[in-house]
């Protein structure tokens, strides 16, 4: 393959603007494309050239496909690097851009075939020697899919074979709840992934959701990074990954790498992919899908292993070998990564939109924030809400958090409800700075017991301001003692 | 002017004199309020500097100690008549959609009793399906959209009495 | 000694907001103080309490030694960090400490002493058998000035012997400089330092500054943990670190390394060092000086080797023994340093002042700032320039210097001039780019030969940017296209 | 209106007719400028964008592609004028105090013809002795300050002419 020099980022957010800046490092030139919602977004201002593709919704301009290939023929571009979500797992894109004679960054079509259909991942895997879940084939209906569930036993989980990142699941412990959950799970299947295909597999109720990050060039190597440990998760999505993995050792890291191997060998595999396992409390592991692209949480492997892991993705895509064997990779410390979304975790987790009005970054030593944010940025409706992540390592654990543990208490978002007070909380809970901890550890522990504890001058501060915001007033810069505020909201509230 | 004060779970009594000297909870207070930004204050108490944010207006959610708080504010005039515009517990309670997106179902009907945390309503944003919550126990007094419609962010969907 | 759980943290800036951190991580609370002209400072936020000690002037603020530690007493506390600069090396300030039962996180005053003056420690070096460059004792007057520097040979350096940091330090190139060397360095050193004291050394035109990290405890333990090259200077004042020093082969970095630790047993040193050296091209070692405080560029060595230095640093305090061995230290890859100070390279670094109007921190892989700034910070003229250090880390020093290219090109600081011009051009010149330089390369290499070549798309934006900016109407946010800018400034210049 | 702007060593014509329409250098431009925040400016040109940040106004320095250029503007009726006031090369240059400070030293007399970069003055402020050097050749028209005068940041301190 051939040298890349000019890279098209089919993708937003802080993923693109994670991409740009290896880009950059490595002096390929960097193309961005953009929605009307992200006309002045950070992975705009920072690549080299960007393009208007479209309106806000995804699928008018992150997810059409054909648009996105003709800005990188137009613009002279020799790969395409798909990032995370939107067309990253999507092989009919993949084709588009081999067809236009791009470089896909990622693994080839026919892999992501194989693996992208999560039925037929299992198959494959199976077939490698790897333990899987118990479960279904795709499911024709949803008497087929009771038959499936009464084979297997409830609760099970019913998932969509197509696409990823945990949409359109649910657990389903009975029969009486599998009708609402098929309705609602083939709805949500067929509108983010254009596929409606659904399966059953056992639902382990006490087990940690670990994954294998891998790496295989096209010269036949392949080598395994390390675990992250994503249990921590709500509705399917996770908000904290962790590696080493809190539950994982030396023995369990070896066999999860010899498995994902494995598999990554059966399928061709080129390129970064994650093997995804549940683990349960015995350390018994059984493989759930496969990720064929970067991972959102591949930072934490990246601290851990001191490798620039999209770098890697773009070596492998133009040819060359990976350059280190097995043996060479070596893993420092710990890392936790955080992930800052627009979602109220006082209300459930709802999706909050609008703009952010403040925006403090952590810093110093351990800390990485990868990010798009800016004071001003608006936060459409239109994309996945994580506005954010904020990654920490240390020498040891125990630092790892220390540092989040800081790193969170130095961070402002302000303008939309975050998962901020979520980690703050859940940093300095005792099962899970113990380590202790599964997949239903949000469900058990979220919304904590006691409210915040605000000791006397803080609650006291805060007090004052609330009474200062109160006045409707827009705030004057550097103003001291808020003077007019209190007679403007004096005066507002003589008038009421 | 007097001001109460809702912190989470705690109450403060806030009065500021003519003369601008302020008395928390009937202490008096040396108090130096600067802002830093817009959303960003940093207030000194007797010497000590505590930063606070303001982190949503509308509910009020500040940031203080690495932390988010609720805050409710009533002035003198409500107090007197109760708390009830800007509610301290017992008020009316308006459902309104937190982003734009589409209704997929209700949940309730009026005249239904419902406890604190039973979901209302479906709403569909961000490509995922949200339940909306009861913040407190009370009756559906009054439903303002149908299932199936496209709701605005901060639309009102229902009203909750206690 | 006992444990620390309260501490006073006796400066400002980066440098104090970066000892909050650690102290965070490490459960102690921190006690910030502050000027007139800090109000709103970084530091004074994020501490757990901050209070005032006096108007902005530093005689009267953060070096009236008494003020600061009448505070730490009242506020309960049992340790002071004083940073770097100010009262850092001062040894009546570190009895003070001692005097009113505080540990001052340092090495004891004696040692702060015979290390202090400079003169003192060149004997002690060179009793320990470290080579010293040729120089004088403390002098008299400028007779004696002359007299020393005809025995040495021209040029030679006159030096304040107290104080550090480069201040007040004078090249002098031959007889007929001397007289007014003498009494520009006098008022100078008399002015920082209190002391107006000189004395000459042999000046090496072609040599490298390269410092070497030490770290030594109660117990009798001492260990080096690396070198960094310092050689990027104008004014004697530093713009650039390195890790490895780019002409620092194993046998030097060994040979500095147990030369620093001869020294530091000498003196009896405990706590963290630097001791500076000059190293001509044939790789000749001369020891100058020792600091005995935490350095500026510590974080490269943070980044090479691991350790949080400040963490370090309140572990020997409190007397704990190191957590380690010389052998245990690993040092990985290679990091950079870049000084973003408030100076203006276009105007020979003339120092500049105001206020920060926007603050963009570069993020992402192997990027660490640590600042103070934000959108709205005053830049005093009461202190030192150093208004944020971006530190860079990389597997190698070809990715450590691509990852600070990039992120210099996403940094921007706007209000005051500031060095980034500098760094964006350093970075890129051919000799700096492959590690040929030596103290005198900013001399030699600044300004640049040729102007900044903008490509045509850059160069109309910044044209209409600059036509727009000239209408003085303010500045209103998410607005369009500037319509109303070029009505405003249309109907001032027709009225001009 | 039209306008030449002259960046670094480069030069533009800048003109903008009552409908809208752009034109650089008689070409006419596609321009989509958004103001990202205070100093922040993102440029669409032709669909590529660019970022140009404003770092000081006076005397108006940009930040774009990385780096920093100095730009100076003028109008038509000043390049009818020959650009004096916003002077494109050989005008009058006034020194000022960059920041406050102590005028330790005037090295240069009234009269004097000086060469770019010759020291002109010592500046005493943050601690440092500051050089104050001639930006352009010239010769010192006025003193305005004695040595030895504190100074104010933008005090006059001398004026040199071509």
């Amino acid at each position: 393959m051939k040298r890349i020099r000019r890279i098209l980022i089919a993708n937003r957010g802080e993923i693109a603007v994670r991409i740009i800046r290896t880009c950059r490092e490595l002096g390929i030139a960097t193309v961005a494309v953009y929605s009307d919602a992200d006309r002045g977004a950070l992975h705009v201002r920072l690549a080299d050239e960007a393009y208007p593709i479209g309106p806000a919704p995804a699928r008018e301009s992150y997810l059409a496909g054909e648009r996105i290939v003709a800005v990188g023929t137009r613009t002279g571009c020799d790969a395409v690097h798909p990032g995370y979500g939107f067309l990253s797992e999507n092989a009919d894109f993949a084709a588009l851009v081999a067809d236009a004679g791009l470089a896909f960054v990622g693994p080839p079509t026919a892999v992501q075939r194989a693996l992208g259909e999560k039925t037929s991942a299992r198959r494959l895997a199976k077939a490698a020697g790897v333990a899987i879940a118990e479960g279904s084939d795709a499911l024709a209906d949803e008497p087929a899919a009771r038959a499936a569930a009464e084979r297997i036993g409830y609760p099970v989980l019913l998932k969509p074979a197509g696409g990823g990142g945990g949409k359109g699941m649910r657990i389903v412990r009975g029969p009486d709840e599998l009708a609402l959950a098929w309705r609602g799970a083939t709805g949500e299947a067929g509108s983010a992934f254009g596929v409606a295909a659904l399966f059953v597999e056992r639902y382990l109720e006490h087990a940690r959701h670990v994954e294998m990050q891998i790496f295989a060039d096209t010269h036949g190597n392949i080598v395994w990074l390390g675990e992250r440990d994503c249990s921590i998760q709500r509705r399917q999505q996770k908000l904290v990954e962790e590696t080493p993995g809190p539950a994982v050792s030396d023995e369990l890291r070896a066999r999860l790498g010899a498995s994902a191997v494995a598999i990554a060998r059966a399928a061709g595999y080129v390129n970064a992919g994650t093997a995804e396992f549940l683990v349960d409390q015995d350390g018994r592991a059984v493989f759930l899908e496969m990720n064929t692209r970067l991972q959102v949480e591949h930072p934490i492997t990246e601290l851990a292993t001191g490798l620039d892991l999209v770098a890697l993705q773009l070596r492998v895509a133009q040819g060359e070998a990976l350059p280190f064997t097995q043996d060479a990779v070596e893993r420092r410390g710990a890392a936790i990564e955080l992930r800052i979304t627009a979602e109220d975790p006082s209300a459930g987790f709802l999706p909050s939109a609008g703009r952010v009005s403040l925006f403090r970054e952590p810093a110093g030593p351990g800390v990485r924030v990868d990010h798009a944010l800016f004071a001003g940025s608006p936060v459409p409706t239109e994309y996945d809400p994580l506005l954010a992540k904020l990654v920490c390592w240390g020498p040891t654990r125990e630092v790892a958090l220390a540092r989040a543990r800081r790193a969170v208490r130095e961070t402002i978002v302000a303008g939309v409800p975050t998962s901020l007070p979520f980690h703050a909380r859940t940093l300095v809970e005792p099962d899970f700075a113990s380590g202790r901890y599964d997949t239903g550890y949000v469900a058990s522990h979220w919304p904590p017991p006691a409210p915040l504890e605000l000791d006397d001058d803080a609650a006291v501060a805060a007090g004052i301001v609330a009474v200062l915001t109160r006045a409707s007033r827009a705030p004057a810069h550097g103003e001291r003692n808020g003077q007019s505020r209190w007679d403007t909201a004096a005066r507002e509230d003589a008038l009421r | 002017m007097r001001y109460e004060v809702t912190l989470g779970g705690r109450r403060l009594r806030v009065e500021r004199d003519p003369s601008g000297a302020l008395t928390v909870d009937d202490r008096v207070r040396a108090v130096d309020a600067t802002q830093i930004a817009r959303d960003l204050w940093t207030v000194t108490l007797d010497g000590r500097s505590v930063e606070v944010a303001v982190l949503t207006r509308d509910p009020l959610r500040l940031w203080v100690s690495g932390d988010e708080v609720a805050a409710e504010v009533a002035n003198e005039r409500e107090l007197a008549l109760g708390g009830a515009t800007r509610g301290t517990g017992a008020a009316r309670q308006e459902i309104r959609a937190p982003m734009p997106g589409l209704l997929k179902a209700l949940h309730v009907r009026e005249g239904d009793r419902v406890e604190r945390g039973a979901s209302l309503a479906t709403l569909e944003a961000m490509k995922m399906e949200n339940e909306l919550r009861a913040p407190d126990g009370g009756t559906v007094s009054r439903i303002a959209v149908a299932a199936g419609a496209k709701v605005e962010g901060g639309a009102l969907l229902l009203v909750l009495t206690p």
